[in-house]
């Protein structure tokens, strides 16, 4: 199987979709000439032409609700934010136009639209340029929130994502680009909504979703070297969140620990504590423990950007943890 | 798509202005069951009466094709009846009810109609303004001449919302003409203390879009006006952003006073004067296209079609509890969204 | 004890700091001439002149922001929203200045502002009108979030919150402003970041915020009918949270409820779920459920809204469900 | 607050010059070695330079008092040091380091140095002119005679954060110059094709505000319209939209390209022909105010100041570990606060 980067794979999904169905169009900031501020929308202007591939001002809440207004009409527009850090000027437009529509025209206007763009910290861009919004994006209903940590994930839900009729916001990462995945080259979508068991084991299940899914694969490496075997549950998508996929691994290893990449207090993971007691009261061996981002905005010095940030020494010492093993 | 004549201008003056009266004159009759339906508790929640701005939406929509699009905000009684939306549907919409436009799920400030392009009611001020700009940019992408009518208070133009998507209209030059209510005042701020300058139309400069103002309380000054933006839009694929001069009657919502805090009762008095309504009917009655009985007739025909839409809407039934979880999300796909395009 | 309003309690708040400290005045739309939207400030601008009491246009991104650079050079704003579902709009100026910019210049510059106005549902407004934001704006460190549910809290706290030095968001009830209660004459702070136990009981714990603190004593009052007592913590703040105070009462109790306004996930609610596992994993006899908006916009009929809001009804069977008794 | 005459009218030309030549300068060899350091990793994320525009810094604040404030975006290295800042603290800021002017917590985008009234880099385009408005209401609220000065680059005339904060502040007169940088790029977009309208000063029309534009290669023409943008805002109490016509020579930040994608090298070519330093340069060597020797001991005056930041910043340690979670909040109170502006 082909082994491509995160942004070809994406790459790619754009393209094909663009192919098979002309109402599919990409707008945002630098997407066109630039070939997208992080390239993921290379070639696509010179595929597609400027009425396929659209350059928009640095005006995040214009552009989010033109993409709405095209969406409400039959059009089925891919937006992309250069960062979900700029899409919060537009979260007015995806939640109280794009997420609510549907439901307060009974019916009548379904907003087939993406979002899409990096989601969270790179590497030292300072609290403003660094926030991870999955939380705050999965809260509403009338969404679908998909966080693809992997190139063959990221490839096969932006097709799903795209052929949705839903409004789908979709978080990549600037720091997952440039990885690397196997991606066959026959045509995949992956249903969004499903979580992927990415590890296998017995001792303790890991939840987790966007680029923590890598960190939590190293770990499980690192602690399959101690005789220690983790379930590493990727949710993939966080809205819908998939509970039975939580359930069935913690029914079996009756530990968790929850790996996010944002802030604590009502992050995601605060979510999936709270369906794991709540379904697997009775068979929790220990507190499920949470790995996240330390309760502060970034700050840029190299040393305290890697104190704040989740990573796999944080998260072995939360299996650890919940295994009593200190 | 092949373009159509507008259908008005094959029928008589006289004609036309007795749809016109007849579209106005429902607007006011039906929100002045409205107000008493409110009062009754029958409708809740918030509730804005267009009643001294009806020759706006008459006159506009009087314009359109059936193919052309409309969006708008919070105060859409008056557009969505004046776009031929079925007053037991409005009615039943803001009682809440099963039959309304949006199954009672929208209410007031949110009526939709799909098969009228009537793109709904809007409730975060300057919100739809870029969904506007982007119904243009949908038509432009498919090569089609229908034209995007997107409906606004005067205070909107202050926003961020408006003034990014004017800016995208202008740059892409769509189809598009943005109509700003002028009222005076959003809820008890007057034009004057919001805006830094006083003659919004020409706020148009700004993004490169053509600009024009009028008499709103003129039915025909509306229609005139109109027909010239939605021309430009047909035709030449252009903005217009057009500033109509009108005035409210009644309290900004159910819960303001009509005068008192902001304004004066004497100025209310004074635009009173020119209720649309009554300087359509002046003219008709001056040219001879209308007696009093056909007034009174008129008139009752209008009030029974009101009283229609209030049974209709009071025998509804509540939406059932299931609805709750309904409309959501939608479970088709892009394969069956795609026919059900092609089948528009 | 005078007993007065929700809403006069706020209005004596506010004009008490006026009076006492001429760099704080309050900014936003209809706050002057109209008095208020929901007349919270009624009288202020005839007390304290146009320059203290300002009506803005409808730019609440732009009216956020202007409050944050008039706090980074000295004054101490408060930025009433009409709502706060419009507020959605000026949560980049919330997040992004107010919040980060303390930390962001490493200590010099601090935002002492306190954005306030009517969160949450109120009767049929619709899907547009009725949000909860308490788990969006509990997300971000660098705020302080209060939530006061009585005339008494809101004073004392209302007051703290203006002489806070940090950005503090306080959520108020449309529902609330006519709700009565006792507030002393003699001048009197809450502290932010203390709960209130507003029931004492040992078979249950309700925690709650907000316009929920009523809910959950009438749910106390109801029960106690039936021989069942249960502790209401009020966190009155959501940011930070009294961790010690859900867990004094838990630890007595050994069983939590939690009633929220808003929507299920990534809730506050989930948070304090997953508090009480962490903190009082080995004493809970049941798991912690939670009662909160149906996870649907809010629909305008009667009876759907009815349906979709967290209620006394739906308490009582939480309840009662930890308790194993149904 | 006693109106200060601007001190530099007391200087004699040459010795003005010769200011507006250090600061120009420094600017440009401490960003030389800015590109350097990060290069070997020193500094790390965004890092935008600002070469080529360093008379617009320069002239701008060169007629400002010690008690007007200055704000602007993430490319804040050249008003940074043109306002006057230690060049240590900045270096030591973008390495991250705790002798840093915010501690290693801001880096390149966020320079901050309250002492100066320098109110930061911003980060989020167009979020910082509200905030500029806001220090204009405050000026205002004390009644003092004030001016703050907003940077900002002409995509941010775009966005919904510049509308509202400027129809502010016609509004409500507020003392604020909002200076456009327009160096013709916002990352790869031309202005043409971002902004429907080219002259983007007439936006002020918009809000009131009286407007200008000015060649930003030229210290002293941004210096005479900043005067007078100064003094208006001074005496009258009025903005400003001041856009300053200039180029950015680097790419938009490290990681972008000088040119290629979205302009040519000969577009570069053409406008280094108008380096704001070499004609400054030249004006003081016409004048006989500069020897070529002079210029050397001046160049090489400066590259020690550089030497010495960055030697500086490399020295100074990492933040201690325990600053991660210092100034997330303050816990001062309202009454310690209210000593400390007493005492301005
Ligand atoms: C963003 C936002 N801010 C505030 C409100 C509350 N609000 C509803 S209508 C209104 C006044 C709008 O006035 P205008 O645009 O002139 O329209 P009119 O009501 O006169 O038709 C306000 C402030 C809102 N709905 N959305
Ligand atoms: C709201 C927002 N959208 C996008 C970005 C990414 N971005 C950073 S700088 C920039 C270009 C700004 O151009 P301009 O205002 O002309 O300033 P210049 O960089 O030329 O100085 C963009 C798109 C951002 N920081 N904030
Ligand atoms: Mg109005
Ligand atoms: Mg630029």
């Amino acid at each position: 199987m082909p082994v491509i980067t995160y942004r070809d794979a994406l790459n790619q999904a754009l393209r094909e979709e663009m192919q098979r169905d002309d109402r599919v169009f990409l707008m945002g900031e630098e997407v066109a000439v630039y070939q997208g501020a992080y390239k993921v929308s290379k070639g696509l202007l010179q595929e597609f032409g400027e009425m396929r591939v659209v350059d928009t001002p640095i005006t995040e809440l214009g552009f989010a609700g033109v993409g709405v207004g095209a969406a409400m009409v039959g059009l089925r527009p891919i937006i992309e934010f250069m960062t979900w850090n700029f899409a919060v000027l537009a979260l007015d437009q995806v939640l109280n136009s794009a997420a609510k529509l549907l439901y307060m025209s009974g019916g009548q206007f379904n907003v087939p639209i993406v979002f899409r763009g990096p989601n969270g910290a790179a590497l030292q861009l300072s609290a403003q340029h660094s926030q991870s919004f999955e939380s705050w994006l999965a809260h509403i209903p009338g969404l679908k929130v998909v966080t693809p940590g992997t190139p063959y994930d990221a490839k096969g839900l932006l097709k799903a994502a795209i052929r949705d009729d839903n409004p789908v916001c979709f978080l990549e990462g600037e720091m997952l680009y440039n990885t690397k995945g196997e991606v066959p080259e026959e045509e995949y979508v992956i249903p969004i909504g499903k979580a992927d068991l990415k590890r296998e084991g017995d001792d303790c299940t890991i939840v987790t979703n966007g680029k923590m899914a890598l960190v939590a694969m190293q770990v499980a490496d690192q602690l399959a070297k101690d005789g220690i075997h983790v379930d590493v549950v990727d949710l993939r998508t966080v809205r819908p969140m998939d509970v039975d996929a939580i359930k069935a691994s913690v029914e079996k290893t009756n530990r968790c620990v929850v790996l996010e990449e944002g802030w604590e207090l009502a992050g995601i993971g605060a979510q999936v504590v709270d369906y794991v007691q709540r379904e697997c009261f009775d068979l929790l061996d220990a507190p499920v423990y949470r790995v996240h981002q330390a309760d502060v905005p970034m700050p840029y010095a190299k040393n305290l950007e890697r104190a704040a940030k989740p990573d796999a020494a944080k998260t072995i010492a939360a299996v650890r943890k919940v295994m009593y093993l200190e | 798509m092949a373009k159509k004549k507008p259908e008005q201008t094959i029928r008589s003056d006289a004609e036309l202005n007795r749809e016109l009266l007849h579209s106005m004159l429902l607007q006011r009759r039906f929100e002045e069951r409205c107000a008493e339906a409110y009062a009754l508790g029958k409708i809740g929640g918030f509730c804005h009466l267009y009643i001294g701005q009806e020759a706006v939406s008459t006159g506009s929509l009087s314009v359109l094709r059936p193919d052309d699009y409309i969006i708008t905000t919070y105060r859409d009684h008056g557009q969505a009846l004046a776009r031929g939306m079925n007053p037991r549907a409005v009615m039943a919409e803001l009682f809440g009810r099963v039959d309304g436009c949006a199954h009672g799920k929208g209410g007031s400030m949110h009526m939709f109609d799909k098969s009228l392009n009537f793109l709904g009611g809007h409730g975060i001020v300057g919100a739809h303004v870029p969904l506007g700009t982007g119904v243009g940019f949908a038509i432009k992408y498919r090569g089609g001449d229908q034209v995007c009518i997107c409906f606004m208070g005067e205070s909107v133009v202050n926003t961020g919302a408006f003034h990014e998507a004017l800016n995208m209209a202008g740059l892409w030059k769509l189809p598009v003409v943005y109509v700003i209510e002028n009222n005076r005042y959003g809820m008890g701020t007057a034009l004057e203390r919001a805006s830094a300058i006083h003659d919004i139309y020409e706020r148009g400069a700004s993004y490169n879009i053509p600009r024009a103002v009028c008499d709103g309380q003129d039915v025909f000054a509306v229609r005139a006006a109109m027909q010239e933006c939605v021309d430009r839009a047909r035709t030449e694929s252009l903005p217009t952003l057009l500033e109509i001069r009108t005035y409210r009657f009644m309290g900004h919502s159910m819960s303001d006073a009509v005068s008192g805090t902001y304004r004066s009762k004497a100025e209310l008095d004074e635009y009173m004067k020119r209720d649309p309504i009554m300087l359509l009917r002046m003219h008709m009655q001056e040219q001879g296209e209308l007696t009093e009985d056909d007034l009174h007739k008129l008139d009752d025909a209008i009030k029974a079609t009101v009283q229609d839409a209030w049974d209709f809407a009071d025998a509804s039934p509540e939406p059932p509890l299931e609805a709750l979880f309904e409309n959501v999300l939608v479970d088709t796909t892009s394969d069956a969204a795609a026919e059900a395009v092609a089948a528009d």
